[in-house]
């Protein structure tokens, strides 16, 4: 990589380090802590967006060499990093969020004047950025898993900050432990291409594939799916998500949904496009299995929550699902040799992973913002929002039409280049498995769909309306760093949806590392103004043309105002209570009541549980309190994990026999094993 | 099957509803007789005999002024026309009974033996709302005879909507509001806050001596006496309950849909 | 595009729409053996809405009086995208039928939003429902799509629409026959006709469309109409042009050759109005927890669709 | 004498010291009296020294030396004279019956010695003074192991331990001509002291908390 990037880069990672050690540093002084961990933060996060984004524009990146960071004091390990295309596209999601992020949490770390040490606090999030970068640049197997190690590690400590709550505790103990299941498959996976490739530098890993048996190459893949499948947070290995992101400070939950479950997907580009070749058929069916299935079951249980943070992880899952449909489509595409669809695939599934870590953190960011000012998670207590918050409400709504892929925002614009290339994978093989690609687009509209009326229900219910309880009534506007925070996520949201062909470009390095192509020609036409679908056959679609258009038929309605209404005026009136005594915020519509009907649609899934406490003086038709509680049942959690953790017990509890309490026993137990070991050298 | 019949059916039967106002009204049922006709000036002198038998007072006599019978409290039960020695009061047979003005409806002297018919609206009014006028109806503590036969002009046979004219379930879709009962304590506040949900500009229609005087109940304490004590009554439809075809001539006569309605220019 | 076509389009969009939905309540009436409200009564209600003054509730906010310029322009401008006379549609480069399909839910989720805002539990009943019923139609209209999209290997409506107009065959083969099928029903449930919703309920209780409207009054109320009457008139005609195509001009026809498409594009349309109205009219509204039963008989026979695209040629 | 017959005797005296000390580890498996146990021990110790002192002789390696007076000091002197303190301060003298009686064990022993000659044949060719000590080593290390077992009071159990270190050290200097480095020897050294003194303490505070020396008691602890 030339001069500028390179340097940039560095100085990004020095300013994070910077952060760490001025935080802990001035931990005494909250103020200061506050201002020089998350300022270093920003600097850092805007330096690397630079250098990234200039390293994939200019097509520097192409021409990039690994080197050393510092000089490594334990055998095997060389802490080097290499910032090919693909780790300098997920460095710019990292910088990206991270500097917005930081500029968010100087307004929210105030929160914790007094009550936390904001010193820590910085210093994690700092240490969070920078091992999440080295994760994506790591060129090194080992140095590539102590980063991941530290990035888990302090993800933990930054999840569990608040650890007053019992809840707190037992999410971050359930993350700890999914985390290292995932981490052990790949450690397994790692030492497997080493054993094939001799080395633990990833370029020894380039194409490895090619050379591995077909035995030991899917064993290889299906750990590295587990292992990065687990932080990546796919369906059955999700269960930890819902319960951390909530619990964590926003801005951390928001840092973990837009880039630490990215780090899964990285992982897993990097394994089935870098290291093991041209991948066999059902790879890429379970990985479009899997997304379809995350997809749809993560927006169906989003609907169920009515705690926003727990919703609005639900909705990582689905997300991440719909990279994966992206991703299981390039690898079916790249099996049956058709590397344009499957370059088109996998943009696909790379812009998604960007539009999704923009907006998911402003959606988190917008949700902390809301906890900030009524202290509570509860969507039922709040309501009304919009007029006391006002761009927080407006941040929100932006988010929300982004991630509900509504034109003419960037989740659109993602979603439309995947079922462009599900579409056009529909002609690629003649064997019944091309039925998958149009099934799963029908998937991908319900998802699509149902994510709308989630958030319909998320903003209508939080923000419009009256206010359910006291502190929404009093809630009053985020500081501005909060908003300023916000704004940057917006403005990136509007920007990468209106205009989509320049960012194309930022993928022609990617594309043609990972599979040769570079569609960003094929992608854009009438010179950068409309994205196409590649080829002939592809739709084309122009988020810019929209919204143009929007503004310019805006005269129809204004005209007929003009024209019929000049005179009438508008008058603010008590809301149409059908003449009782007026309305009162229960009355409202609240996020139960409307997701009601999909719970009973859905109700082999969800199987819901309502009771209903009637406690009455004289008679039961005069109850004088009336107690309601609805469940939904984790299916997951149920049906796999309860069952799992029973076996696990059973089995432990009958091996505690052994431990028998006298040291004859232990002993003996040494003593046999030395014999049989000593008669086994014979 | 059953979409075959319906259909066939349907087509067989073809367009039920009546020609009127094209064509002839309806003739009314022989026990309503109508509007009534009052000439103070047979009245014999002293004579109080149809004041006396009216069940609702709606007639009156001053010692020395001509006798004046208010349409708006007459349920037209005809007692007083059995009452009257003289002959005084006798049934027209004529349907149309709507007025614009409350004291319109007082019958007695000299020029004002029968009803002034109700004006169509003022030209801005009719404009607006000529073709195309959605009521919301109130029933404010009637008798549901009323609402019964408002009901009925939405049947296929009368087919209000013919004209434009529609009921709607929002106070904030409607134009006006058609109110039926004599306003109990209990819907006053209803009744003031449907009113006040009504966007500009917006009309009233009482129809029905209840929502007119308070009906049999006026002067009850639980009872307001009528819409026109809460909200201005712009279309006052008297009888109990008018027969549908008066109420349709009313609405149309309020919208100037009838050629022989005087138009105010 | 061209600037003529795209106004004439825009006109016709403006003044046909409600013609359409007032053809539609006059058949309707007619099949009542009742005269019924002239076709042309919509335009009257919706001048008169133009004019009178709005009552906005105060719990709402400025969501609530953006909502019917979101769902109106987001109506015309699918309306535009769509191919009605002329087979390149003004707008088809910016956007085929994913976009098209993308609008209409736009201005679904601010009209939801709009229906949530003044508090009131209709609204909140109306919004809930109407995103619960989109939400399971939409599999089943994406996969009709879909499936023509395959056959005319493009999802630019222009493109669909000559592929199936070139080759006749293609008007009868299984496929589309049951493409069409499945895309009939989603259109009911999208404009709100009466297997899934009523639209001249006066009970609350029973309505899903028409309760986000309550509390729309005077030119809000005359948006939101007029949008819902365009956006009826956009699925109809893309449910016509891409599964009857016959008679729609091609690209380069002449003034006498866009007249006559013109008609064929009425004619068409009175006889979906037709076919609307007699399912109306002989249907009574299905319980809410039915209508996903029904459009998820669509979603099979949309895959079933799908599946004969290639079972039988 | 020339160089060779010197090594002849040397090696000669090494085996049969190896041999005593192996004897008197059977010794200590039969019998079942503390205070013989503590002074068998003392008797393998001071053994153990004296082939460490002929190896520094024979190859003048000094730190050998250092290691021979350590184990003198320190296993011939200081732990007997601890543990003598110990058995005096909690007047038991006598184990009641180890596991398994005394036949059994001796039959188990002679089976172990058996094993470990027939391990330590490979490795004959390396030794330099007195034939198959390793086998003897190996024997002592096996025989003391099972010695731990069988026996319930804390103490015998501490003395099998130490059996157990002698059998290593031996390995260590019949096998290496110079004998490990100083460093490893003074670490296993120290490390046995320390073991000791723990284990002094722990049979006290057994013998404080449970009234009796039987480690078997422990087991309560589980509850």
């Amino acid at each position: 990589m030339n001069a500028f990037p390179a340097t940039l880069l560095i100085f990004a990672l020095g300013a994070y380090v910077a952060g760490i050690a001025g935080a802990l540093l001035f931990q005494r002084a909250e103020r200061l802590a506050n201002g020089i961990g998350f300022g270093l933060a920003a600097v850092g996060g805007f330096c690397g967006v630079l250098a990234c984004a200039s390293a994939l524009a200019t097509g520097a990146v192409t021409a990039s060499q690994s080197f050393e960071l510092f000089p490594s004091l334990i055998p095997f390990v060389r802490f080097s990093i290499h910032a090919d295309a693909l780790g300098c596209f997920f460095g710019m999601i990292v910088s990206l969020l991270g500097w917005a992020l930081s500029i968010y949490s100087l307004g929210y770390a105030r929160g914790y004047y007094g009550r936390k040490n904001v010193g820590v606090f910085g210093a994690g999030f700092n240490l969070l950025l920078l091992a999440t970068t080295l994760v994506f640049l790591a060129d090194h197997a080992l140095f590539f898993l102590i980063a991941w190690e530290i990035m888990a590690l302090t993800a933990y400590s930054l999840v569990s900050f608040e650890h007053e709550q019992e809840e707190t505790r037992n999410a971050g103990v359930l993350f700890f432990v999914m985390s290292h299941l995932g981490t052990g498959c790949l450690i397994l996976g790692f030492l497997l291409l080493f054993q094939a490739s001799g080395s633990y530098g990833f370029d020894s890993f380039h194409a490895l594939g090619n050379t591995l048996p077909a035995g030991r190459r899917n064993v290889v893949f299906l750990l590295f799916l587990i292992g990065f499948g687990v932080k990546a947070g796919m369906v059955p290995l999700h269960i930890w998500l819902p319960a951390a992101h909530p619990v964590a400070p926003s801005n951390v939950s928001a840092l973990m949904s837009g880039v630490i479950v990215k780090t899964g997907i990285y992982g897993l580009t990097r394994v089935g496009f870098d290291f093991l070749g041209t991948p066999p058929n059902w790879w890429g069916v379970t990985v479009l299995t899997i997304g379809t299935i995350s997809a749809v079951l993560g927006v169906l249980y989003a609907l169920m929550e009515h705690d926003l943070k727990r919703l609005l992880a639900y909705h990582s899952i689905e997300n991440i699902g719909i990279i994966l449909m992206g991703l299981g489509a390039a690898l079916m595409f790249r099996h049956s040799g058709h590397p344009v669809l499957a370059s088109l695939a996998l943009i696909a599934g790379l812009y998604h992973t960007l539009n999704h870590a923009v907006f998911k953190a402003l959606l988190f960011l917008g949700a902390g913002a809301v906890l900030h000012a009524t202290h509570t998670r509860n969507m039922e207590d709040m309501g009304g929002l919009a007029k006391r918050m006002r761009w927080t409400a407006l941040f929100f709504l932006v988010g929300a039409v982004a991630i509900s892929a509504l034109p003419p925002l960037n989740g659109f614009v993602s979603e439309w280049l995947t079922y462009q290339s599900l579409l056009q994978g529909f002609g690629t093989t003649t064997r019944l498995i091309r039925l998958m690609f149009p099934l799963s687009g029908a998937m991908l509209a319900l998802t699509g769909a149902l994510a709308a009326a989630c958030f319909v229900k998320a903003f209508g219910i939080t923000f419009l309306a009256q206010p359910r309880s006291n502190p929404a009534r009093h809630a009053h506007e985020a500081p501005f760093p909060m908003l300023l925070g916000q704004g940057i996520l917006t403005a990136a949201c509007v920007f990468l949806g209106l205009f989509p062909t320049l960012f194309l470009k930022l993928f022609d390095p990617l594309t043609q590392q990972l599979t040769g192509q570079q569609l960003s020609q094929q992608l854009t036409t009438a010179n950068g103004l409309v994205l196409s679908g590649g080829g002939a056959q592809g739709g084309t679609v122009s988020t810019l043309g929209i919204t143009l258009m929007l503004l310019c038929l805006l005269p129809v309605p204004l005209g007929l105002w003009l024209l019929f209404a000049r005179r009438s005026r508008t008058r603010i009136a008590p809301t149409w209570d059908c003449g009782l005594r007026g309305l009162t915020p229960q009355m409202e519509y609240t996020a139960t009541g409307f997701s009601k009907p999909l719970r009973m649609i859905f109700k082999a899934l969800f199987r819901p549980r309502r009771e209903v406490q009637r406690e009455y003086d004289f008679s039961p038709y005069f109850a004088t309190t009336l107690r309601f509680e609805s469940h939904v049942e984790e299916v997951f959690q149920t049906r796999i994990y309860r069952p799992l953790r029973w076996l696990v017990l059973r089995a432990s509890r009958r091996t505690r026999a052994l431990q028998a309490g006298s040291i004859q026993a232990y002993l003996i137990y040494i003593f046999v094993t030395l014999l049989a070991l000593l008669l086994f050298a014979l | 099957m059953f979409v075959h019949d319906t259909l066939l059916n349907r087509l067989k039967r073809g367009c039920e509803t009546m020609a009127y106002p094209a064509g002839p009204a309806p003739a009314l049922p022989d026990r309503h007789g109508g509007a009534l006709r009052v000439e103070a000036a047979k009245c014999q002198a002293g004579c109080a005999a149809c004041v006396a038998v009216c069940p609702t007072e709606a007639i009156t006599r001053p010692p020395n002024q001509a006798v004046a019978l208010d349409l708006g409290r007459c349920i037209f039960c005809a007692e007083c026309i059995k009452a009257c020695p003289a002959g005084a009061i006798t049934q027209t047979g004529d349907h149309r009974l709507a007025v614009r003005r409350r004291d319109d409806l007082v019958l007695g002297e000299a020029g004002r033996e029968q009803l002034r018919l109700a004006v169509a609206l003022d030209a801005k009014l009719r404009r607006l709302f000529g073709r195309s006028l959605k009521l919301r109806q109130v029933s404010a503590g009637g008798c549901n005879a009323c609402e019964a036969d408002t009901n009925v002009l939405g049947t296929i046979g009368w087919d209000l909507g013919r004209f434009g004219i529609q009921f709607v379930a929002s106070p904030r879709h409607a134009d006006g509001l058609l109110i039926t009962g004599p306003v109990s304590k209990n819907m006053e506040l209803a009744l003031r806050k449907t009113y006040a949900a009504v966007p500009e500009p917006r009309i009233v229609i009482a129809v029905g001596a209840c929502a007119i005087a308070g009906g049999p109940f006026v002067g009850h304490p639980q009872v307001n006496n009528g819409a026109g004590a809460l909200v201005p009554v712009d279309l006052f439809i008297p009888g109990c309950p008018p027969h549908p075809l008066t109420i349709l001539d009313g609405l149309l006569r309020l919208l100037g849909r009838l050629e022989d309605a005087p138009r105010r220019s | 595009m061209n600037l003529p076509a795209l106004v004439l389009q825009l006109l016709l969009l403006l003044l046909l729409a409600p013609l359409v939905s007032g053809v539609i309540k006059n058949w309707k009436a007619k099949l009542q053996n009742r005269r019924g409200p002239r076709p042309w009564q919509v335009y009257f209600d919706l001048a008169k809405f133009l004019r009178k003054d709005m009552v906005i509730s105060e719990h709402a906010s400025w969501v609530f009086s953006f909502a019917p310029y979101v769902v109106f322009l987001t109506a015309l401008l699918t309306g535009l995208m769509v191919p009605m006379v002329h087979t390149p549609a003004p707008l088809s480069l910016y956007g085929g039928v994913l976009a098209v399909v993308g609008l209409l839910a736009l201005g679904r989720f601010f009209l939801a939003l709009g229906g949530l805002d003044p508090a009131s539990a209709f609204g909140g009943m109306g919004s809930s429902r109407e995103m619960t019923l989109s939400a399971i139609a939409e599999p089943a209209l994406m996969l009709a799509i879909f499936t023509v999209a395959i056959t005319a290997k493009s999802t630019d409506l222009s493109q669909i629409a000559l592929s199936t107009q070139s080759a006749t065959g293609k008007l009868l083969n299984p496929a589309h026959v049951l493409a069409f099928a499945a895309m009939f029903v989603v259109l009911l449930a999208e404009t709100g006709r009466i297997p899934v919703d009523n639209p001249a309920t006066h009970l609350e209780l029973t309505m899903i469309h028409e309760a986000m409207l309550l509390e729309y009054s005077g030119r809000h109320l005359a948006f939101m109409e007029w949008g819902a009457s365009i956006k009826q008139l956009v699925l109809m005609t893309l449910f016509l042009n891409v599964f009857f195509p016959v008679g729609l001009a091609g690209p380069g026809a002449g003034a006498g050759a866009l007249g006559l498409s013109l008609l064929a594009f009425l004619a068409k349309l009175l006889a979906l109005s037709a076919a609307v109205v007699v399912v109306e009219t002989t249907n009574a509204k299905l319980r809410l927890f039915r209508a996903p039963d029904l459009l998820s008989a669509a979603f099979v026979l949309a895959t079933l669709a799908l599946l004969s695209t290639f079972l039988f040629h | 004498m020339n160089p060779s017959a010197a090594t002849e005797i040397s090696s000669q005296a090494i085996t049969l010291m190896a041999t005593l000390m192996l004897l008197v580890q059977l010794l200590m498996t039969a019998q079942r009296m503390l205070l013989t146990s503590i002074r068998l021990f003392a008797i393998q110790s001071l053994l153990l020294a004296g082939i460490a002192a002929l190896v520094a002789y024979h190859h003048n390696a000094s730190h050998v030396y250092v290691v021979a007076g350590l184990t003198l000091i320190g296993k011939v002197i200081f732990l007997p004279w601890l543990l003598n303190r110990l058995v005096h301060r909690i007047q038991i003298h006598q184990e009641i019956e180890p596991l398994l009686n005394a036949p059994t064990s001796m039959l188990i022993c002679g089976g172990l010695t058996l094993l470990g000659y027939v391990l330590a044949r490979p490795f004959t060719s390396m030794e330099r003074l007195g034939n198959n000590t390793l086998g003897i080593a190996l024997t002592l290390l096996l025989t003391g192991f099972f010695l731990m077992i069988n026996r319930r009071k804390a103490l015998t159990q501490v003395l099998a331990l130490l059996t157990v270190e002698n059998g290593v050290m031996l390995a260590a200097v019949a096998l290496t001509s110079y004998g490990m480095p100083l460093v490893v020897e003074l670490g296993i050294f120290f490390d046995v002291l320390v073991a000791v003194m723990v284990l002094g303490i722990l049979v006290y505070r057994i013998r404080e908390s449970f009234a009796s020396m039987d480690t078997s008691k422990l087991n309560q602890l589980k509850g």
